[in-house]
């Protein structure tokens, strides 16, 4: 029991030092982008937020925001940009395009970029304003404490899967409300409402 | 007139460096090497692809491939009310979004024979909107290149001005971005309250922005070093090309609608057209720093120009009625209702009308076919006549040279795909 | 104002290379004919009455289920003169090519590309005609009326319920 | 593609004039017949003359005044409906006057006119919505309070009617009364407190009640099957004929997004002309309901290829045994394409004897429009047939006998319950039973290969109506799961059979076709036709 409690502080530390270094890879495609470069400047300044420098590298980077539509030509691109991040990686879809394509249903563009690559937060709006992305980046950082972001789970679930040496079998992830808006952080560790 | 800072003799000479053959040591024999930028590239402003073979740093050959962000903007106009179609004008220059509201609003207007029915505010608002606009494409432009070229405190500068701009449109039109302001036949409502006060002091403190700016950028020998000389268009080249907007106008060529073909009352502002004498990189910078100061000057004469009246067409044909009336009564009820459903009726015909767009000459080529949406809605996007010529310019270039170059090329994805 | 163009036009082209001339909401157009697509605009281009340096525009117009189907636009203008013209050439569907006018004005490349790809009007003597909006991959040409809207053509998908 | 008549030529079926007059309209001078109705006079002459109550299919009554127009010499303005064309008449449809009253009678009309647009069925099809768009455009002048009536008033099995909306035009009465023939609807009480409601004694049940909807200029009378199903103007519209009886009247099929919400007649003088039965708008919903999506081999679901092997392996195996050994079912529902295909790849390539005819059962009939034979094609079927078709009964005597060891059945429709004797059809005794179908039923279910075939909403084609009328039909929607079209399908199964039969398109089957039939000598395939939003189609009317 000791082992476990303390493996499991262990995470618990280990995600809150990775929710305060997000690196960022803007993939940076349409008008979205504009309202990005806002959210960089010094107004919004998503620096408060420890997702301070864009990493123009994916190798460098552990949180890819993906700006702006989507199109079919674009997928390949942007699944292999996705498969060099290192693990644990998350996904930020900012704008209704890179969620669901929004008002640009066609033959060229990609009803959301969860098409290609899971997802973790979605923003909506054309594009959002960016209090909306910090309060994204919020959501997402209180998604990493409880380990629920998607390649996290996919490696406990490997994990667990080596442990047992039995099949590994991933359920698939579904996004929790949010809960506890004004929540202390520390509070935020402990697992909250929502469908497990 | 030449706006540009320096005669181009002196010019072309910093640091002893004209032409890339100068680094050609003989005894480096490089075999071509493919190179591949973006789709997804710091510099290629997310959406193009060049595919390059390089020698050494130098570009032997350039194809640049564009698409990426196809968005089907005539696809989507051919399934959309005339009045729908603006949303997707919004999005197709998204740095200078009002810009492409005039031209389209215009182009429809011009189909519907009653440019001139349109009032004098909604036309001086249009042109104000508009101006401001063009700021915000600029600002955008040259922070971004000059981050790319390292210079990251003027993107900070440029975009701290442009939020100013943003917030006031903001004001006027609830978005910050994708404004939609523009209606066929006038504007959706008219300019808040305490408008011009806001906007004469945000010239003044971008006029600031604008004087620091040129002092980190102008002498600065890393910045001249990388434009001075560098992807040099000939006035030829525009017109083979089709290349107009700033890009021509750095080579000299003083091609602007505003000034060849007066549109609203922009014949009624004193203002000049700036060319360069080179055509380099640096042109352009220099060109776009100027235009930014003249769209002040045609601001602040708007201001004092416009007085206030309608600011639509009084067509109930064409401008939505009250909305009072609409719950109120079965005949404006009825009207609503054919307007947003089946969308203003445009007469059979086809139409060219072109605008100065913060690229150059913004076309819009509409065919219509009597109902309510358009039969073809093509629009003459200014950086796709820009970015065509890329493959001609790289060629003898470093690697280096494409990040400025490109970037003040201004190609924005969304309107060179569409 | 640009009225001249067609006068010159009508002047100089009487074989019946010109099948019509108009005028609306103060854009001049021609409908030239297919074979005389080229020479029509060098001399646009060359004349010292018209000199249509500047290339402008050139589009596609599907005029679904009528002969020809398909007319190729080109917009010119003349920086010197400021006057414009429109010009239509008529393509059948059945055999959808006109002569490339890159020799004319090297600006035509990526236009008559973009016509390709979206319309699948081909330009005879194009030095690269391959997609440029659209991916090689896809099949069909997407603006012709007859292409559904949302018909999709993907490159790559998730495997459904993976989380990956 | 217009989807209604809004202006109506000079009476086309009418007998050779015995002379003309001379009219002059809007300072023009034109020949019409004399008696020509004055409203279809102007309309014909591309003046715009509005009108609720005339319908062209009907009788004029004249009580909508929507149609005054200015005649020289007349004292007030008169209803060109209602106006036989006279010599040297001289009218003017736009002067001042003429606009004012036609302003006026708008304004009238729309007083008591409920504020139902957003929540009513005919919205964007609704000619009230059109005139005053078109001819009126001016703001209420009067808030007056709107005289109540019924909402919603159960007329009958198939319509609910809204007695505010009513414009009391009286289209719906003369429906009844002139194209089905009874008497069931009424106008009641007067001035704005008149009404329309079900004559004394009778409900709205005649088997044309649904035309009463089409013709109402507003949405007063609404079909219970097409209620809120969907907004109007979202809905495209796709030329086609109706397949529920021989008759073969001309539709539109109303789609959105691959689904069909309803059939309205399409005006063809020939054949229906503005009408259509009810049985028939509701051949439709079978379109959606236990379709055959993905092909079957031995009751499961397989790929093409494999079903197409698989089902060439059998046919192959009997072959082999001597052509007589296979027999083939045509279906008097399936198009000119696919039994054309059949009878190519069976007579020509395969030499099959034993060929059978299916169809669906006789039914009701009358002296309107529906005939008692319900298969949309048995005229086609018999000219491609030629003599060679025998009946359901020889199949299931052949069938007894042993005679024929394999099946192929293109179009399942009346195999089974065809008649008293295939009831006991014994296809459990077959080799091979290859079967194209649009449904899931019992000769799939029996089947060893059953093959998705596309219905006939889903393809290109032609059907022959009873009076030898080769008439075309559009693709509305995609095909259902996997289907693909009967002449497509044979193909393949002909290329896999070894046969020289090879159809690019079912333009192709058409062209080789009728230069081969005589019955479809002279046939227009046309040209393809985009589905047309009807938001963009201006109003039906």
């Amino acid at each position: 029991m000791g082992a476990d409690f303390v493996t499991g502080k262990l995470a618990d530390v280990v995600n809150w030092a990775r929710k305060f270094s997000l690196f960022s890879y803007p993939f940076v495609t349409a008008c979205c982008g504009m309202e990005y470069m806002s959210v960089a400047a010094p107004k919004y300044d998503i620096a408060r937020f420890g997702a301070e420098f864009p990493r123009f590298s994916p190798r460098q980077a552990d949180l890819m925001i993906i700006v702006g539509t989507i199109t079919e030509r674009q997928g390949p691109a942007l699944r292999r940009i996705y498969d060099q991040m290192c693990e644990p990686k998350w996904v930020i879809a900012f704008g209704v395009c890179a969620s669901t394509g929004g008002f640009y249903q066609n033959y060229s563009t990609m009803p959301g970029a969860d098409q290609v690559v899971p997802v973790d937060v979605y923003i909506p709006g054309c594009p959002p304003r960016p209090e909306q992305v910090l309060d994204a980046l919020v959501l997402l950082q209180e998604r990493i404490q409880r380990g629920e972001g998607h390649s996290q789970v996919v490696l406990k679930a490997e994990a667990l899967a080596k442990k047992k040496g039995g099949e590994y079998d991933v359920p698939a992830m579904s996004i929790k409300p949010r809960t506890d808006h004004l929540a202390a952080l520390p509070s935020a560790t402990k697992p909250t409402g929502g469908e497990g | 007139m030449d706006n540009t800072l320096a005669p181009p003799q002196t010019r072309r000479v910093v640091m002893g460096i004209q032409e890339p053959q100068d680094f050609d040591a003989p005894e480096l024999p490089t075999e071509p090497l493919p190179l591949n930028m973006g789709p997804s590239h710091p510099a290629m402003h997310g959406t193009v692809r060049m595919v390059l073979e390089v020698e050494g740093e130098k570009i032997s050959s350039a194809d640049v491939q564009i698409g990426y962000l196809h968005r089907c903007f005539e696809k989507e106009s051919e399934f959309a009310t005339w009045t729908q179609v603006f949303p997707y004008t919004d999005r197709l220059n998204y740095i200078s979004p009002m810009l492409n509201n005039v031209g389209y609003a215009m182009a429809v207007e011009k189909l519907l024979g009653i440019t001139n029915q349109i009032p004098e505010r909604a036309q001086y608002i249009r042109v104000i909107v508009g101006e401001m606009s063009r700021i915000t494409d600029h600002m955008t432009c040259l922070g971004a290149s000059a981050m790319e070229l390292g210079a990251f405190t003027v993107f900070l500068y440029m975009l701290k001005a442009r939020e100013w701009l943003f917030e006031l449109i903001e004001e006027v039109c609830g978005a910050r971005l994708t404004v939609s302001y523009l209606r066929i036949g006038g504007c959706a409502w008219d300019l808040p309250e305490g408008f011009a006060e806001k906007l004469r002091s945000i010239l003044e403190r971008s006029k600031g922005v604008l004087a620091e700016v040129s002092t980190l950028l102008d002498r600065n020998r890393i910045f001249r070093d990388r434009l001075d000389g560098i992807g040099v268009v000939t006035q030829q080249d525009c017109l083979q090309y089709g290349i107009t907007g700033p890009v021509a106008r750095s080579t000299g060529l003083a091609y602007d609608v505003r000034k060849d073909a007066p549109y609203l009352v922009y014949d009624r502002f004193d203002f000049d057209v700036p060319v360069g004498s080179v055509g380099d990189n640096f042109d352009r910078y220099a060109v776009r720093v100027e235009e930014m100061k003249q769209s002040m000057r045609i601001l602040e004469q708007a201001l004092q120009q416009i007085q206030p009246g309608p600011v639509a067409v009084n067509d109930p044909r064409i401008i939505l009625p009250a909305k009072s009336e609409t719950y109120n009564s079965i005949e404006a009820m009825i009207a609503h209702f054919k307007i947003i459903m089946d969308g203003i009726h445009v007469p059979p015909g086809e139409v060219y009308s072109y605008t100065e767009a913060g690229n150059g000459e913004l076309g819009f080529y509409l065919v219509s076919d009597g109902t309510g949406r358009p039969w073809k809605c093509r629009v003459r996007p200014p950086c796709f006549a820009a970015t065509a010529i890329l493959p001609e310019l790289l060629k003898g270039l470093f690697i280096a040279d494409i990040v400025p170059t490109f970037g003040l090329m201004n190609m924005i994805g969304g309107e060179c795909d569409r | 104002m640009s009225q001249n163009v067609l006068e010159r036009l009508k002047a100089q082209f009487t074989g019946g290379e010109l099948l019509d001339t108009g005028s609306q909401h103060g854009d001049e157009w021609a409908r030239i004919r297919r074979d005389a697509w080229v020479t029509v605009a060098t001399f646009l281009r060359d004349d010292p009455a018209t000199k249509m340096e500047m290339f402008t525009d050139l589009t596609v117009v599907d005029r679904f289920a009528t002969e020809p189907r398909f007319d190729v636009v080109l917009h010119l203008y003349s920086v010197s003169l400021k006057q414009r013209v429109r010009l239509y050439a008529g393509v059948p569907e059945e055999d959808p090519t006109l002569e490339t006018l890159v020799p004319v004005w090297a600006g035509a490349n990526w236009f008559e590309r973009e016509a390709y790809d979206l319309y699948g009007v081909r330009f005879k003597g194009h030095p690269d005609l391959r997609r440029i909006l659209m991916y090689p991959e896809f099949v069909g040409h997407p603006l012709r009326k007859d292409y559904p809207k949302e018909k999709r053509q993907p490159l790559v998908r998730r495997q459904p319920g993976s989380v990956d | 593609m217009s989807t209604g008549p809004v202006t109506t030529p000079p009476a086309p079926g009418a007998p050779p004039p015995v002379e003309t007059v001379t009219v002059t309209i809007d300072g023009k001078t034109h020949q019409f017949p004399k008696g020509t109705n004055l409203l279809e006079a102007c309309n014909a002459t591309g003046a715009n003359v509005p009108f609720f109550c005339y319908h062209p299919g009907l009788s004029s009554p004249a009580v909508c005044r929507q149609c005054l127009v200015e005649v020289k010499g007349q004292p007030k303005p008169v209803p060109s409906c209602y106006t036989p064309v006279a010599d040297k008449m001289e009218v003017a449809t736009a002067s001042p006057k003429t606009l004012d009253v036609r302003r006026q009678m708008l304004e009238f009309t729309l007083v008591n006119h409920p504020i139902d647009c957003p929540i009513c069925d005919k919205a964007g099809e609704c000619m009230l919505q059109k005139h005053y768009f078109d001819w009126d455009g001016k703001l209420a002048r009067n808030d007056g309070i709107k005289v109540k009536k019924a909402k919603v008033v159960d007329l009958g099995p198939t319509i609910v009617l809204d007695q505010e909306r009513c414009i009391l035009c009286t289209r719906c009465i003369r429906v009844c009364d002139e194209v089905a023939g009874v008497h069931q609807l009424e106008m009641s009480k007067r001035g704005d407190r008149e009404l329309l409601g079900v004559a004394p004694g009778h409900k709205l049940d005649n088997p044309y009640s649904l035309n009463t909807v089409d013709v109402c200029p507003v949405g007063a009378l609404t079909s219970k099957d097409f209620r809120f199903a969907m907004r109007a103007w979202e809905l495209y519209a796709t030329p086609s004929v109706c397949t529920g009886c021989a008759t073969g009247c001309n539709t539109d099929v109303h789609s959105s997004r691959g689904r069909i919400y309803r059939l309205v007649p399409r005006v063809n003088e020939k054949v229906n002309k503005h009408w259509m039965c009810d049985e028939g708008r509701m051949t439709y919903k079978a379109v959606h309901t236990d379709r055959l999506a993905a092909p079957m081999s031995e009751g499961a679901a397989v790929e093409w290829d494999r079903a197409l092997d698989d089902a060439t392996r059998r046919l192959r195996t009997v072959l082999d045994q001597g052509p007589g050994r296979l027999g083939v079912v045509f279906n008097a529902t399936s198009p000119n394409e696919d039994l054309y295909a059949l009878a190519k790849l069976a007579f020509d390539h395969l030499g099959v004897g034993k060929a059978y005819l299916a169809g669906r059962d006789q039914g009701w009939s009358d002296k309107i429009l529906v005939s008692a034979d319900k298969n949309p094609n048995t005229a086609g079927a018999f000219a491609i047939g030629a003599g060679r078709l025998k009946t359901l009964l020889d199949l299931a005597n052949d069938l007894k006998s042993g005679a024929i060891g394999a099946l192929l059945v293109v179009g399942t429709d009346g195999v089974l319950v065809g008649d008293k004797a295939s009831a006991t059809m014994p296809l459990d005794k077959l080799e091979a039973l290859v079967v194209l179908s649009t449904h899931k039923n019992a000769v799939t279910q029996a089947a060893h290969v059953a093959l998705p075939l596309a219905g006939w909403a889903e393809l290109d084609g032609t059907f022959t109506n009873k009076l030898g009328m080769v008439q075309r039909v559009h693709a509305a929607i995609p095909p259902a799961g996997d289907a693909l079209a009967g002449w497509d399908i044979l193909s393949h199964l002909a290329h896999k059979l070894g046969a020289t039969m090879d159809f690019q398109s079912a333009k192709a089957v058409f062209t080789e076709a009728s230069s081969k039939l005589p019955f479809m000598k002279g046939a227009e395939w046309g040209r393809g036709v985009r589905p047309l939003q009807l938001r963009f189609a201006n109003s039906r009317g």
